[in-house]
């Protein structure tokens, strides 16, 4: 625990199947209670039993910015996670392993085995798990936790099987604690308390509850890690909420039903990764061409095609803005994290309602599947509703144009069902009264009109978008630039470089289209240095700012090994491009071998 | 069979009068198609059925893939999606889903509903919908100018397969009972009197019906025209067809000799998807209700997360 | 027929159905006969039966660069044609049309109305077509060609219908001819003759038969304008070639299909459009990942989504370069016309083959659905075959690497059925061995590992791609920029331009990935003046063009009605933007009401 | 069945010797399959299979899509392709035309093949290529941790149906035997000798073959285990099916109570697409073939364009 406040890191290792789900929940729970902030990010394998996982749970006092760079409290839960870890981890750090079954190796300078005797402990138990229950009475006793924490906890959570269970349960975290108490010692500052309760969630269930509080009435998806969670949570509330959730045959029947549901009047939503998005991509275009707003999410994992399932990258940017034929209106936006992703949700429709075309979420396994703290105060349930000119009770009006080609480009818009304004919407470049012309009567004339109409009602809604803003002192000497996920850990890299002495700032893209050019060009063309921070190879970022800018970056920090940026290696390659010619790339080394 | 909710009711106007004739159903257009084309048949007994079930032309939604045929919702008067090639059932789920109050139909070709849709229409007859599946099948690729389908007979020279189709194709009626669909019939665009009562019991069926109609193309298949089909129609009906025994249906159905059958081939009453959907079970249209999470709702999920 | 040698244009118009392929066959044929020159431009729609058509056939005793800009020879089969195109012409030109059924107009000063009494002429013949044949008659007397030509033509064409179908075109045809003598003025030049007979083909089958000459022995395709084409004569000479020609149930399966018959080692291709290219791009993705060669063909139409099915654009170029999630490799090439598309399925399935990645053209209806005349004797039947590692007689070796992390990046590549070599590629992340390390084994460094390798291979096969040239004076005021089908139209509005006295040039991009951004770039740079011609609203190659450079054009020539550029608008679209300050939009009226 | 040409052969060096046990056919790595999973009995049986077949790693091609059971071409001795969720069959397919001398085996799950991947199915049967399709169903999604599968009983409750499965299942049976595949089975992962045998027979098929596989998931589908299939499993063979009468094999495929039959439902020898090809009629591998143009080729091709 670092003197500058709390800045304390759990991390658990073990492989799939050894129930590292079930203590991770515990303590991420038990710090929100204790009003701590949280966020914890998964490694792990696409793999149900085996492999290797590890769990980090970074708390701190302040919002927790990335998963950190270093671990305080490893529990080993096999030879493997020692193996890997035991060498990466710094003075004052406390390792927990079964001594009965996990050999520690030679420990660096300053760090503490803490091994459990885990039979004795264990004692006549035959949960197999028990392990898990033991470890965290360990926990809690280096932590300075008092027990009745964990007690409360354990009766939570186990009570559904039976008080024999919970029984179990607590009497064998008891014996880990008192263990713990009488072998090892304690982290000498104890576990503090913040000034209120702090909820958790993930990524997807951000994204998912945003679609709710926005109004989402329909919700189709086709399982894909990291995406799925999205579905699960609108499986689990659909009834609760009056929410349609249906599982479909594919991808490309998700977004077409999302689109038929969103044509109603709806507000519809899908969720997917790349490869179901690529497969979602010819529909995109025929919503934006029939402009029916509904919005489309896609979490990006390590790529190409099945790619790493489990890990994350951002290597879809390129995929999602070439996504389907031709020229076509659609907003694209990348949120940084949790809370920003619930938020972005009822934006995003508001713009996509108004602007009656799609709109585009992308997320990150990192986001998606990272569980995060969340002051509940702060979560808008009734966030902003806009629905643009839908009209559900129009007058009577025989002269009805779905495509009028009004000034501002945008056609008043009666969905199916009303009397009087009957209506047909087409794929085919169409005419403003819906008939197609792509047929007998194309003509150039009308076909450079409806072009022109549907660009210029985009152009006007989206300039209601908020352009980007830059965060820190104006006149750093090094301005960072990254997109979505990146943001927390390239905050947490400036503080570190201005411990250091060297002041940076950040220039953090969250709307991808529209992607206000003027602004960027203007702030990043006064900027000292910029470097570009970014989760894949090539570079697909950088390149799409220049494509709307002409900014070349002066140096480029990226990662694709799977594994996120910790605030370390951004540091490092700030301190390492500093040193380099224009353009250079700097890809960090990812130390723990997850 | 429903009635879309009615804004009129709802800001007291008077309600818009049901057509007097057929011919009101007629779109903004006239059909482009080619004189003879089999989908004028299918057009024509479509609009008809909807006139004698008494509809209006706001409370259906008539979805279609792309192809000639789907040119279809654009010569009717009713609200239309001229949508993607093979992507008109999940479209029309969505929109039945969203608005359960619609009358949904959807028509396309053969190889926009068996061929690239293959898998929706799977998907869709076991879920079986409340919606209607009019495929207006030729036998061929029409709108790209003649290439084989799924239901091509084998054999047939087409540019595609100048040599000759080798691929044994697909009995529509068959798989669709197979794969649960509860109306299953075919129908034949030149027998308009036939087809429209089709039609009309469809639409009245709840649950995913499917009507495959020979829906002759005059232009690129000459192997199964009109002078092909007339000599070996049979109807069903005429020979006292029971629509429960699925295997007397799909012996029918599989008969494409002196002896081709039309008719009702399979009908049962499993409870469609959305009658089973409690989030439906309010009753006003998805799409008609109110937006957001309430205060309680809201505060309920916040407790969970903590 | 201009005085700077020849230059003359024949229009059809008519209704879809009035049979206007076979006049234009039979014209295309003679004038290549005549060794003449042709590039024929059809405008239709996507229809059977109705609408309107103009098949404007352009000849020169030169290359024929464009459909250019006037027609000489109007022949109306309806009233609306007369209606549509009478007003646009200019002195010299003469119309033909039925005078039973269409009224002429009042004709600009110095048209030529060449009314024909079709009802007389046609006497007794019951064929609905004739009017087409005794049209024929009357344009090969305007322009003073022997009538035996155009009888011998007739003959052949009509040989397998029997002698008296022969017959009666023959007689009705010399009706016409001998109409025309005795009642029109014919050109003042009679149709001079070339040097040597030329040969005719379209885009399409150029593309297929370049396919046949580069060894490809399996194809694929799901129907879709304007690519059909290319299915019909794979089709057409399947048998004959010994090619496997397969029409599958979508285009997600033709892309699999091909990857499929690649794997074993076949050149494999297929070819579609925009939508159908959407539902492929996963696929793409996939074969990237495994390292399988084969090459996708793209024929651009008017977008977005179904769009205008039988107009042309540019619009798709976004799509192909975000074609599927993740960084992968893949060379992207754009031909600028038939010859060049023929003489490009080679060269990209060598690279293809030596990277061990896909490739993909991008074509568009304009070059696809274009007929070009070629001179037979440049058609290399025999290009050059370079299938790189690909071993088929290895020698056999216990510790082959699929995947093997050589110096190069290339892994020498054996496929399924040699003895000895067995090995199982994937989609997911693999080490050398293939075996995947999405799954236990996840492992950052074998990650990043294989990211470098797979980008190795392309770099080092990529740098002998042909960088782009600058056609024209080095020292122009003005250089435009196109790629892939402008390239005619543009220089020939070149040409024009000199005529007026302004020295232009043109720098044409066929190669999109690689990009060669260092020469771009220092090509550009030195650039008085740079403008982009493009037949897009958005500008997206303007985008690329920024993205892989940072270097922003001056000026902008758009067109996004469906129809092509005509010199004209390219030379109009110069003198605007002349006059205009920098990155300014010059947008063409497309005069003809196609 | 067909050997794949021999390079051996071909350059005269010795014939790769013929597997002396099944265990020659394990892959490079052990299955990372939960303990207990059904999957692990399908690669056992297939491995047998091979074996029993006489056949040699490198004449085999097995391919598969993304899910638990596709992981199989992995843990096979033999050459594999592990490629897109849903697409093993047309990379199948693509991969026996380009060398129809290969043995070409299709493997993957329940939403491998009849979600996500179920029109390639159906095209795939009717097509009738001379591939073996080995299906894993457990009737759930497993490698995305249990959501409902196309063939998941109604009411089961998953992460993505916590009320219960709306939906009706296909019958992967019926459907097939509808589409015109020629060689229709089930086999039982905990009953390998059976499932050994239908493999085999499949293999020697020529022509589309698909085995349904009951291949329990130990982790996400508790509904349908090993304790559910014990007592129901009856073998076809027992009753002296006729797996030339279509109607009791689609009786059969729907017994789905107290008894649900494994064995051949159906087989017909209608020929298979690859024979049919006069493509293919020269025998050699299109793969192997010399590459373009002959002079005289070239030369008719360009005489025709003028
Ligand atoms: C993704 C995609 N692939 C291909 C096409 C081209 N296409 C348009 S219609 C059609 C087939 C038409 O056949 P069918 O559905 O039987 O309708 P018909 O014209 O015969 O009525 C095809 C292949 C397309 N529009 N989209
Ligand atoms: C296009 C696409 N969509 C979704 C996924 C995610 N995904 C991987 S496996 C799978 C389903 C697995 O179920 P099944 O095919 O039955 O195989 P099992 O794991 O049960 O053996 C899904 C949905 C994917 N890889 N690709
Ligand atoms: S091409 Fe065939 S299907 Fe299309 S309109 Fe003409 S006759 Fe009808
Ligand atoms: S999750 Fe199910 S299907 Fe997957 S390996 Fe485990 S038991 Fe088998
Ligand atoms: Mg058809
Ligand atoms: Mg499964």
């Amino acid at each position: 625990m670092s003197v500058n406040g709390l800045d304390f890191s759990i991390a658990i290792g073990g492989a799939a199947g050894q129930g590292i789900a079930t203590p991770g929940n515990i303590l991420a729970r038990m710090f929100g209670r204790r009003g701590l902030h949280l966020y914890a990010y998964n490694a792990y394998q696409s793999i149900i039993r085996g492999g290797h996982i590890l769990l980090t749970l970074r708390v701190r006092d302040q919002e927790v910015l990335s998963h950190g760079d270093a671990i305080d409290l490893l529990l080993c839960l096999n030879q493997d996670t020692m193996d890997r870890h035991l060498g990466i981890l710094g003075p004052g750090s406390r390792v927990l392993y079964n001594s009965d079954k996990v050999e520690p190796g030679e420990p660096p300078d300053g760090v503490v085995l803490c091994p459990m005797p885990v039979a004795e402990l264990a004692g006549d138990s035959k949960n197999k798990l028990i392990q898990n229950t033991i470890s965290l009475g360990v926990m809690m006793s280096l932590m300075g936790v008092d027990f009745s924490v964990l007690e409360e906890a354990l009766e939570l959570l186990f009570k559904r099987k039976g008080d024999a269970v919970v029984e179990e349960n607590v009497t064998k975290a008891r014996g880990g604690y008192d263990h713990a108490a009488a072998n090892f010692e304690p982290f000498s500052v104890p576990l503090p308390e913040g000034p209120k309760p702090l909820a958790m969630w993930t990524g997807n269930s951000a994204l998912a509850m945003g679609g709710a509080a926005a109004g989402v009435k329909f919700y189709a998806a086709y399982p894909m890690s990291p995406s799925t969670g999205v579905l699960h949570w609108m499986a689990q509330h659909a009834h609760e909420l009056g929410i349609m959730v249906r599982q479909v045959e594919d991808e490309i029947g998700v977004a077409l039903m999302t689109i038929g549901a969103a044509h109603t009047g709806c507000r519809a939503m899908c969720a997917t990764s790349g490869g179901g998005f690529a497969l979602m991509t010819e529909a995109i275009g025929a919503a934006a061409m029939m402009e029916i707003p509904a919005v489309f999410i896609t979490v990006m994992r390590a790529g190409p095609s099945t790619g790493v399932p489990t890990k994350t990258e951002q290597g879809d940017l390129w995929q999602v803005l070439g996504a389907s034929q031709g020229d076509f209106e659609r907003f694209i936006v990348a949120p940084k994290n949790a809370l920003d992703a619930y938020n972005t949700v009822a934006e995003l429709f508001n713009l996509a309602d108004r602007a009656q075309c799609p709109g585009i979420i992308i997320s990150d396994l990192l986001i998606s599947e990272g569980t995060y703290s969340v002051d509940p105060d702060v979560i808008e349930i009734q966030p902003e509703i806009d629905r643009g000119d839908l009209l559900l009770d129009p007058s009577p009006n025989g002269n009805y144009l779905r495509y009028a080609d009004t000034e501002s480009g945008i056609s008043p818009r009666v969905p199916p069902g009303i009397e009087g304004f009957v209506h047909v919407v087409a794929t085919d470049e169409h005419d403003q009264d819906g008939v197609i012309i792509s047929d007998e009567f194309t003509h150039p004339h009308k076909r450079r009109r409806s072009v022109e109409k549907r660009a210029r009602k985009f152009q006007g809604v989206a300039a209601d978008c908020p352009p980007p803003t830059l965060e820190g002192p104006e006149d750093a000497e090094v301005t960072l630039v990254g997109w979505g996920s990146t943001y927390g850990v390239i905050r947490e890299a400036i503080e570190i470089l201005a411990e250091q002495g060297l002041v940076a700032n950040q220039f953090a893209i969250k709307w991808i289209v529209p992607f206000h050019a003027e602004v960027v060009e203007e702030v990043l063309s006064s900027a000292k240095r910029v470097l570009i921070v970014e989760n894949t190879h090539s570079g697909q970022f950088a390149r799409y700012l220049r494509s709307e800018t002409g900014f070349s970056a002066h140096g480029h920090i990226r990662k694709y090994d799977g594994e996120p940026f910790a605030p370390h290696h951004v540091v490092e390659g700030v301190l390492d491009l500093l040193k380099k010619s224009e353009a250079a790339v700097h890809v960090p080394y990812q130390e723990i071998i997850v | 069979m429903s009635t879309a909710e009615s804004t009129a009711e709802m800001i007291g106007l008077e309600l818009v009068r049901a057509p007097e004739s057929p011919k009101e159903f007629k779109g903004k257009v006239a059909p482009d198609w080619c004189v003879g084309c089999g989908d004028f048949g299918v057009l024509n007994a479509l609009q008809r059925a909807l006139f004698e079930l008494g509809l209006k032309p706001h409370e259906i939604l008539c979805v279609s893939g792309i192809g000639c045929s789907s040119n279809l919702p654009g010569y009717l008067n009713a609200y239309g999606m001229h949508t993607l090639h093979g992507r008109s059932l999940p479209v029309a789920t969505g929109a039945k889903l969203g608005n359960h109050k619609l009358n949904v139909i959807a028509t396309g070709g053969d190889g926009d509903g068996y061929g690239i849709g293959g898998n929706h229409l799977m998907h869709t007859a076991r879920r079986n919908i409340d919606i209607t599946y009019l495929v207006m099948n030729n036998q061929i690729y029409g709108l790209t100018t003649g290439q084989i389908s799924p239901t091509s007979r084998p054999g047939m020279k087409t540019k595609s397969t100048p040599e000759g189709n080798l691929e044994y194709p697909i009995n529509p009626i068959t798989s669709a009972i197979m794969n649960g669909a509860t109306y299953v019939a075919r129908g034949y665009s030149a027998d308009p009197k036939h087809l429209t009562e089709l039609i009309k019991k469809a639409i009245e069926h709840k649950g995913f019906s499917l009507i495959d109609v020979f829906s002759p193309c005059v232009t690129f298949n000459l192997d199964n025209d009109f002078a092909f089909f007339k000599p070996r129609i049979r109807k069903l009906e005429d020979e006292g067809h029971d629509p429960t025994d699925w295997k007397a249906a799909c012996e029918k159905a599989m008969a494409w000799g002196d002896e081709i059958y039309i008719g009702l081939f399979h009908e049962n009453d499993r409870p469609s998807l959305d009658s089973l959907e409690m989030v439906l079970d309010e009753g006003t249209p998805l799409a008609r209700r109110p937006l957001g999470l309430s205060k309680e709702q809201g505060e309920k999920l916040i407790s969970r997360m903590m």
